[in-house]
């Protein structure tokens, strides 16, 4: 069990009561603003001394209220991306982001120097927090954290104020800092192709409260939580094996529910990938369709259908191991006679898949 | 320049100028800490520390000067022990002065510093803790860095006013040309005859340009300081 | 009608006794101002409503009366004090100071202390009376001098300073001192508080209390003190 | 000539160059991190004096720094959501909210109740700043520029810290603003999905110059801006007017193209509404394909192709008097055979048309 | 109580009072106004203003009252400046003393706020510039409660000085009862007094007291403008 968080704490009118426990790998905290997650983060980090509760990491008892347990926070050794930058104001950027290390032991220059160039804060080194853009702030404060050799990472919002271009480059390293150090992290974000992307496990918040808990496939293609996460986020996540990479920039995958070719996936053949595929992306056929540009068309069969309030149905699929969503119109669902049990075509642009929906297992 | 002055005021004026450096050096660390515990503390004796440090404000320098000579003074109980202990004597010797001084101006000083101390985002504080520091370095890391313009506005005040200090001073200490007459004692003693006037205007001139000195000295370090740290 | 007078710091205790059995007599208000003699000399000159002034030397008196402040002829000296040796303790022993009178011997490492002797007056009359002695040049070094002569009896008092000088009036009030030997008077200046009605005193009742100063209970008043009325 | 912007400016090595003009609307400033564009606003807001330059909102000339002209900020009526929230600790919430109307002249309690209700702010009226959660903070800020009746609104990345579901409440509030009132906004962000919605104006800002400026439909459109975009968010905007309003929640459109179904768009019959299709979104097929659960199918006729590094094609379309793009593999433009002058049919999906995708006009 | 202090002490301590809370009143806004100037300002007579606020700090007390007898007495170019033109007479008057206490408060005072001011963020004002408030507007709506702590401080540092001032009150206004004479001439008075010792211990414990009360309140509504802003 890599974290386990009980809390309960109240702020005024704001009550938080939670309990959950997460494996290792990335726990994402989804949820409103003013949901509780910062307040669950700083709790975390020991920053914030809930009014009963329990944290510990990896086995290790931080704070334990009835037991009168609370590490202090600089003996915690969790590195905390803040939700806003808090950078040291009268040190360089450098020393921001070296001040970690020194407390972590030895300094890694190498590390140093990937992170930098990682960040694009290379010309920023000597720089003061006062001078800089908003967006170059919160990447000083990624890396400081990040340097200081956490043993947990906390991260809230951490790319809420970067570009897509910026952000495309950093989610492949949360993915390597998960999947090559094991550093368990906690990660709070409003992007549900972040969260889907990066977590093993996601926590919907809601009011203070845990609404849902699981694994990240699960969570995202339960159409009960379609609601909680915003129905356009709702999608499946499928685990594939790059088979080749083709000349034309393709990469060939194989799943259980059969082949893929998607763009680009980086990778040597063997690699096992999760793929995302939302919902709304997938297009269903009644008929094997022919002279169409998607790339993709996986046999499936209809498992169950479920209609929203409004226009749409969230019709849940099988094909081979997997499960697939499909979001389609009342309409179309009728107009095909989709029924339980019924095999369809599940058809996919290729480029639908965006990059961020591919990660490194 | 000697005939200007006798050297009796050049010694006043060197004399000043040590006691009022030591006074303003010695008692930082200490000012620092109690405007620290003042800021961010709540202890019992908060209220009992707060009145203690500003109470050579509210004193006539003399009873301020009076109570030194009761308890640093030689039988004084204080006194009596540094000596007996540490060979540490403060009667009638510059280091008096230099006590007198510290006292007097430590309100200033601790004002200063504490004012800048609550001005500290905790919140700052709080990333250090987090990235590993402990209290002691997070306070000299971050908030002894961020204090800074506050520990320089209390360092000069303080010169200022342990250059200034008269009451007290000599009330403790007396009037010992080389070793306790500082340039208030002799600009007060010029006062008291007649026609003392112009001798008193040109020591007057010299506190005066010192004082200035260590003002602009500070103002600078203070925008220097600023400008690192990257206003505006 | 209210009598304002400026009165050197040291004849407080003295001058209050007195004036206070005025007021119950005549009726009228005595307001009295006390400082330092060259603070209230200055203010005077400045334009301080003072009626009468007492002066603890003669020195400011005279700055006052060239600035053309005191009524003509109406200044006198009032007062006359003597200058004495003292030493802390209830009984410390006496000693005999004249010419080969080793000071410096019996203070060792102790200090003297003195009021500043370049510009306090009993400062002043006490380095005049050492010279006088012949041993200035010895004792200089372990002199402590303080803001006025009251802060130099208290330096003595606490037992900080083995001895002092100060006036016999002084050195009468506190009993942690012993009056150790007089000085000569031949030894020093004489010492003198002078008194003048100042111009602007045009009310009777500030005469009248100048006329009293000299008169039989202010005597009373001032020699329970240690003064010696001048005549 | 609704914003009228010219601007030199040195910070260190950053040098800023840029001069472009807008109409009325939503004018983006869409670039990467530390691209200028908050030093842009500044500068427009009076809050920097650029070393030379002109900025003049309708008409009015607020800065010419050559004609030694500098309006303060105060006097500028320039609303500007900061990119941090810098709300006033000392007053509450209310009190931050009302801070700007003083000076506007007459407080309107309606348009008050309004906006602390569109923005889910009425609990925390009688809080301090320092009380409230990161996304709270930022809606505060953003009702505290509104309530200030300004004549020009600034906004820097005003969504990024909330969730999607307020984000998708707060958008057709921009869109009334921009339509209903006419006021002039410039508003700056990483989130194509909300420039693309928002905008009529996009100005791509890179490392202090202006890269493209144009209409939204036709900056979004251009395969050459694609780049600058993020391929992924390459699209066009079409114009189309509501029909009906259908049963199943569905709504009909007309556009030159020829009929669409989306849901649920808001507005009476009549109302023209402009709808981004994402080129991503965009399926082709030869055949008229059919047993499909894609509702919308569009003739049109190939424009050009221009293949890009990796696996992809941009296909232009003309459909109608309406261009659309299609972003699909070089695999399949191959396969089908696709050039220049060739007749295909567009698939779009009724839900792949994200709600924050179609705006009024 | 009457017994315990003769009326002329009481007095004394009445004037006290007085005097302090007059002087720190009345050199508020102006302390305000200095402090911001030298805070946020760059002027040609920065350096020199700053001088001369903290020259009473410099100078010892008796040559800052010997000043003052010389400008604002009643002979003095700016007193008779005022007195001719406004009626308003310092020398020897309460007055007098309320303002050289509060010359000898004043740089204690500014300093105080100073700190504040430079410790409030820029880009707040800023903020409010935007909302359409003017450089006054911004002041008093921002600035203003946000340096309330510095105020704080800065009034009770000058109430707790003008509590203790005595050099330049009795070199400038003399000590005549009842109309100059403060509780530390009064006790300058009895410490010239045989036996005074225990009623300056009398009117010593009154002044501390006092000072005291002021501290407390100061410190308690600082707790309050704090918990109003909220930190943590
Ligand atoms: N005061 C300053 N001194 C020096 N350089 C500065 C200063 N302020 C900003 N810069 C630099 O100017 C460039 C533009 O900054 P700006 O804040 O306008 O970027 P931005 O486009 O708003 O970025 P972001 O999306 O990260 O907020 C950045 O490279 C930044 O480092
Ligand atoms: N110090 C405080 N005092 C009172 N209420 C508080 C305090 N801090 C937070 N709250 C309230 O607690 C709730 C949870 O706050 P929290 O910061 O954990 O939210 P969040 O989920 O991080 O939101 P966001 O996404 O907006 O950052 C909010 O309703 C907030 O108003
Ligand atoms: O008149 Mo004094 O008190 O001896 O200086
Ligand atoms: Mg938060
Ligand atoms: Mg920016």
């Amino acid at each position: 069990m890599s974290l386990a968080v009980s809390l309960k704490h109240r702020f005024g009118t704001f009550r938080l009561d939670v309990d959950f426990e997460a494996p290792a790998g990335v726990t994402a905290l989804y949820g409103r603003s003013g949901s509780g997650k910062t307040t669950m983060v700083n709790a975390v980090a020991g920053l914030l001394k809930p009014d009963a509760g329990i944290v510990s990491v990896d086995g290790v008892t931080l704070t334990d209220i009835n037991a009168g347990l609370f590490v202090p926070p600089h003996k915690r050794r969790i590195g905390y991306v803040f939700q806003e930058p808090r950078l040291f104001p009268h040190l360089s950027v450098r020393s921001n982001l070296i001040y970690g290390a020194r407390f972590a032991g030895l300094q890694d220059e190498r590390e140093f120097d990937r992170i930098v160039g990682l960040l694009g804060i290379g010309t920023l080194l000597d720089r003061r927090p006062s001078k800089l853009s908003g967006g170059e702030k919160s990447r000083v404060a990624l890396g400081r954290a990040i340097l200081s050799k956490p043993r947990l990472l906390l991260m809230d919002e951490p790319l809420a104020a970067l570009d897509e271009a910026r952000k495309a480059e950093i989610l492949p390293y949360f993915e390597r800092l998960r999947d090559e150090t094991g550093l368990p992290i906690l990660y709070v974000s409003h992007s549900p192709a972040e969260v889907a992307r990066l977590a093993t496990t996601v926590v919907l918040v809601e009011d203070g409260r845990v609404a849902a808990i699981g694994a990240a496939a699960e969570v995202f293609s339960d159409p009960g939580a379609a609601h909680a996460l915003g129905l356009r986020e709702a999608g499946a996540v499928l685990t594939a094996r790059i088979e080749a990479q083709e000349a034309d920039g393709l990469t060939r995958l194989s799943t259980s529910a059969g082949p893929l070719l998607l763009p680009a996936v980086n990778g040597p053949p063997g690699t096992m990938v999760r793929v995302r595929l939302l919902a709304q992306d997938v297009m269903l056929a009644t008929d094997k369709p022919s002279g169409i540009s998607a790339l993709n068309v996986l046999p499936a069969r209809v498992r169950d259908i479920r209609e929203g309030e409004g226009p749409g149905a969230l019709v849940r699929l099988e094909a081979g191991d997997e499960i697939i969503l499909a979001r389609i119109t009342r309409r179309s669902a009728s107009a095909l006679d989709l029924a339980p049990g019924r095999s369809v075509h599940a058809i996919l642009k290729a480029v639908s898949i965006a990059r961020e929906s591919v990660g490194e297992i | 320049m000697t005939d200007w002055l006798t050297p009796e005021e050049w010694q006043a004026v060197a004399l000043s100028l040590r006691v009022s450096l030591v006074a303003t050096l010695f008692s930082l660390p200490l000012g620092i800490f109690v405007a620290y515990a003042l800021a961010r503390w709540r202890f019992p004796g908060h209220g009992l520390l707060n009145g203690l440090v500003h109470l050579p404000l509210v004193l006539p320098p003399v009873v301020t000067g009076y109570l030194l000579l009761l308890t640093f003074g030689r039988t004084g109980w204080i006194g009596g022990f540094l000596d007996g202990w540490f060979g540490l004597v403060f009667a009638f010797r510059w280091t008096g002065a230099a006590l007198a001084a510290a006292i007097m101006a430590f309100p200033l000083m601790v004002r200063a510093i504490r004012l800048t101390i609550e001005a500290v985002d905790p919140k700052l504080e709080a990333a250090a803790s987090t990235l590993g520091a402990s209290r002691p370095w997070v306070f000299a890391t971050i908030t002894l860095p961020l204090i800074l313009p506050g520990i320089l506005a209390g360092s000069v005040l303080a010169f200022a006013k342990a250059m200034g200090e008269f009451g007290a001073t000599i009330t403790f200490v007396s009037s010992i040309p080389g070793q306790t007459q500082t340039m208030p004692s002799a600009i007060y003693a010029l006062l008291q005859v007649p026609g003392g006037e112009a001798a008193v205007g040109r020591l007057v001139v010299i506190a005066v340009v010192i004082a200035m000195g260590a003002l602009l000295l500070s103002e600078w370090i203070g925008r220097m300081v600023a400008r690192r740290v990257g206003g505006a | 009608e209210e009598v304002v007078v400026f009165a050197a710091a040291s004849m407080k205790t003295a001058l209050d006794d007195f004036a206070a059995k005025w007021e119950t007599e005549t009726g009228n208000t005595v307001t009295i101002s006390y400082a330092g003699s060259s603070q209230l000399a200055r203010q005077i000159m400045q334009g301080a409503p003072a009626d009468i002034f007492i002066s603890a030397n003669s020195g400011w008196m005279d700055e006052v009366e060239k600035s053309g402040l005191v009524k003509d002829g109406r200044r006198r000296d009032l007062l006359g004090n003597s200058l004495v040796l003292i030493a802390h303790g209830r009984d410390a022993g006496q000693v005999d100071i004249a010419g080969d009178f080793d000071l410096a011997g019996l203070l060792g490492e102790g200090k003297l202390a003195m009021a500043l002797v370049d510009s306090v007056p009993a400062g002043q009359y006490g380095k005049a009376a050492l010279e006088a002695l012949g041993i200035w040049g010895q004792v200089a070094p372990s002199v402590a001098q303080a803001d006025n002569v009251r802060a130099a009896l208290r330096l003595v008092s606490v037992g900080e300073a083995p001895y002092g000088i100060v006036y016999a009036t002084d050195a009468a009030a506190d009993e942690n001192v012993t009056i150790a030997g007089t000085f000569p008077e031949n030894t020093h200046p004489p010492i003198i508080y002078p008194a003048a009605l100042l111009r602007g005193a045009d009310a009777a009742a500030d005469e009248a209390f100048y006329q009293a100063l000299s008169g039989e209970a202010a005597r009373a008043s001032f020699e329970a003190q240690g003064f010696r009325m001048l005549d």
